[in-house]
């Protein structure tokens, strides 16, 4: 299989730098307008739920971040098939990089949810299949991130935690139908949170605006953390000499 | 000799190799022909990378860039067998000496006409047969891994510092075992600290690591 | 403005759930940025002796 | 190819038959995680019967992560590991070798006493030879999916501590199914199809797990 031409070309680390610091302060202008627009939406403009009032209102931080966790483990499983398939160096090197994002919105979910729970469910943590599936998908970023770091060399580490990362995308949707038929079998005590119906145009569009916003936030932040992470690879190069230089002068 | 030899096709072949350890350049575009019945000694400075481009051509490494190809067997259609002898032996300490050959004898196959005992023989090791491996000095345990490289039908050895904790006579056997693969068509790549440590008999290339561009 | 910031009794867990993330994304956002500060401040002046060679 | 198979195969056997002290680790390991459960939960054999299935899984589970670490590691750092990425035989037929190695090794005496350990733990007489069909059904799974991990891990510092964070998160479907089945045979439920899952699940991870391995362990090559 080949790649174009142009995707080999983006592939090249100053090409990227250069690409990614045009396009990074867009990103993140959007995605705060956006961020701004649908919290306006949902904490002000939405109409209280008719069975958890105001406390229903952490869903616009809870559940886009949720999908985040999701389609940002997705995004990263793309990115090290990449670089195992084509052995492509900076794809190795953005897997390394949407790790940590990745986790932090797993974490954003999993603290929100708790928070959440309390006043819904009475209790801080319950071992709902939702719950238990992104508790588990937060230890795989955990170990994609730890298992890059122990390896001495760079290259090793970085295709090592490509290949823990594929093999975590097999297993998040066994582990979530896992979970959930467990549950079933222990007959937990999960509350349905919101059934399709309940849920109310009003309170609707402001997550999706959110949720487009935590996507385009992600893809800015991805390419913040993978730009530094060029820098300190090929710190001696001429094109990051030439730009350090730059900086110092300019 | 060398006249036949370089009629032959090579054994193994690199092109445009590339490999740096976090982008601090090791070596680069480095193309590589060995013929049968030549050796290749690289030499170099510390961490200068013979063990790394031995490591690369045995697949112990991936490269960079660049390709690496060995001479296929006809009679199996497989590129042909490699035997590698690093700076671990690759021995059990928990076998005896002869199991050890068997084992290892097992997954590279064994060449035709040679037994354990009389590799290790040749290696002046007889008598050892049944001794636990653990129970053997390091010159010694290099010479069981020699054995092996004996007991091995490929025609292309990948030596890592073989003269290294020998004796004379030990650097003299290496020197006596690498001029005879050579003479039956073999191939030898073989790092040394210092050129004129590798005196065996035979066609050779030299590979200064340290003068590459 | 004091009902809607009481969020109808919820508000300590609603604020308390927005503060939390916004600290998550906090960190995000300044991760890289100060990763980047530091490597500014070791740079080193000729890291390697075949830079000349890199490929760019 | 078969020759290359056996002679590791056979090297293996041979290695753990001369430390056999070695042999039962795994197993005062998983004695020791119930003792230590009883301890905690106390004697009551209603609520130990209850839960003896599932601390017996557990306790296997981190007997197994014990003995990973030695599956690769010792062949890495006296250099059998190269002499098998060298060797003319394809690396997912040598993988399979050792793996199976290990399971004859540690796996099996860990299934074979483990309904013992639960037994102790007043393990309902139902549930004894479900307990049996699932461990036998799902270790090959949780060997090779741990052979993945180890792997990885092998070249890395402190592998044995990153092998946990690796390997549990994966085998979270694997301990559910399990445990499912043994409860449905509690429940007086048919326990044919949650076993047939299982079963797949085992011919998966052997068809699967010797390619997926060999790859991991010539990526964390350096």
């Amino acid at each position: 299989m080949k790649l174009p031409l142009w995707f080999h070309r983006l592939g090249s680390p100053p090409t990227f730098y250069r690409f990614a610091g045009r396009l990074m302060p867009w990103l993140y202008v959007l995605a705060a307008g956006l961020t701004l627009w649908g919290l306006y939406g949902g904490l002000v403009l939405a109409p209280p739920d008719y069975q958890q009032s105001d406390a229903f209102r952490i869903i616009y931080v809870h559940v886009p971040a949720a999908w985040m966790s999701m389609a940002g483990y997705g995004l990263m499983a793309v990115c090290a098939f990449i670089a195992l398939v084509w052995r492509m160096k900076l794809a190795e090197t953005m897997v390394l990089t949407a790790a940590p994002i990745g986790a932090a919105f797993t974490l954003m979910t999993l603290v929100t949810g708790s928070i959440w729970g309390r006043p819904m469910w009475g209790t801080w943590w319950d071992w709902d299949p939702r719950l238990t599936s992104e508790l588990v998908l937060f230890f795989l970023y955990l170990g994609v991130i730890a298992l890059a770091q122990a390896f001495e060399d760079r290259r090793a580490g970085a295709r090592a935690a490509c290949f823990l990362a594929l093999v975590g995308i097999v297993n998040v949707p066994i582990v979530h139908f896992a979970v959930k038929w467990w549950n079933s079998l222990h007959q937990g005590s999960t509350i349905r949170v919101f059934s399709e119906s309940t849920i109310h145009s009003s309170m609707k569009w402001p997550l999706l605006v959110l949720a487009i916003a935590a996507y385009l936030y992600f893809i800015a932040s991805w390419m913040a953390r993978t730009r530094v992470a060029l820098l300190e690879q090929h710190a001696g190069t001429d094109w990051v000499q030439a730009l350090t230089q730059g900086d110092r002068h300019g | 000799m060398a006249g036949l030899n370089s009629e032959l096709p090579p054994l193994l072949v690199t092109r445009g190799l590339a490999f740096g350890y976090d982008e601090h350049g090791m070596f680069r575009d480095l193309d590589l022909c060995l013929r049968p019945g030549t050796g290749l000694v690289l030499c170099g400075s510390n961490g200068s990378g013979k063990s790394t481009l031995l490591r690369l051509l045995a697949g112990l490494l991936l490269p960079d860039s660049g390709s690496i190809e060995r001479a296929i067997e006809h009679t199996t259609g497989e590129p042909v067998a490699l035997a590698w002898h690093g700076h671990h032996l690759g021995l059990k300490t928990g076998l005896s000496v002869i199991e050890n050959l068997r084992w290892s004898g097992g997954m590279h196959e064994r060449r035709r006409r040679m037994t354990p005992a009389s590799a290790l023989e040749t290696v002046g090791l007889d008598g050892f047969e049944h001794v636990p491996t653990r129970e053997l000095s390091a010159g010694q345990r290099k010479r069981v891994a020699l054995a092996r490289l004996l007991l091995s039908p490929a025609p292309l050895w990948l030596l890592d510092e073989p003269y290294a904790n020998l004796d004379p006579r030990g650097a003299q056997l290496v020197d006596r075992l690498i001029g005879h693969h050579l003479r039956n068509g073999g191939s030898v790549v073989l790092s040394v600290h210092r050129p004129d440590q590798a005196a065996f008999e035979g066609p050779r290339q030299l590979l200064d690591l340290d003068a590459l561009p | 403005m004091a009902e809607w910031f009481a969020m109808g009794g919820y508000g300590g867990y609603v604020w308390g759930a927005y503060l939390a993330s916004f600290i998550v994304l906090a960190w995000d956002i300044v991760a890289p940025w100060r990763k980047r500060r530091e490597l500014r401040r070791r740079r080193p002046a000729r890291p390697s002796r075949r830079s000349e060679h890199t490929p760019t | 190819m078969m020759r290359a198979f056996f002679a590791l195969l056979g090297r293996d056997l041979k290695l753990a038959m001369r430390r056999r002290f070695d042999l039962l680790q795994p197993l005062y390991f998983a004695l020791l995680v119930c003792l230590l459960t009883t301890l905690a939960i106390g004697p009551e054999p209603a609520l130990l019967g209850r839960l003896a299935a599932a601390v017996t899984w557990i306790a296997v589970l981190l007997a197994l992560l014990l003995a990973l670490d030695g599956l690769f590691r010792p062949d890495a750092e006296d250099g059998s590991l190269e002499l098998m990425l060298t060797a003319p035989a394809p690396l997912p037929v040598l993988v399979f070798a050792k793996v199976l190695a290990f399971w004859l090794v540690v796996m099996l005496p860990l299934i074979v006493c483990a309904p013992l350990f639960a037994s102790m733990l007043h393990l309902p007489g139902t549930q004894w030879l479900p307990l049996l069909l699932t461990l036998l059904l799902a270790t090959p799974c949780l060997a090779w999916l741990g052979a993945i991990c180890a792997a990885l891990t092998v070249q890395a510092r402190r592998g044995g501590a990153l092998l946990a964070l690796l390997l549990l998160p994966l085998t979270v479907p694997v301990l559910i199914a399990a445990i499912g089945t043994v409860d449905a045979a509690l429940q007086g439920l048919p326990m044919r199809s949650p076993l047939l899952l299982l079963g797949a699940g085992a011919i998966a991870a052997c068809s699967i797990g010797p390619f997926a391995c060999a790859v991991a362990l010539r990526l964390g090559l350096r």
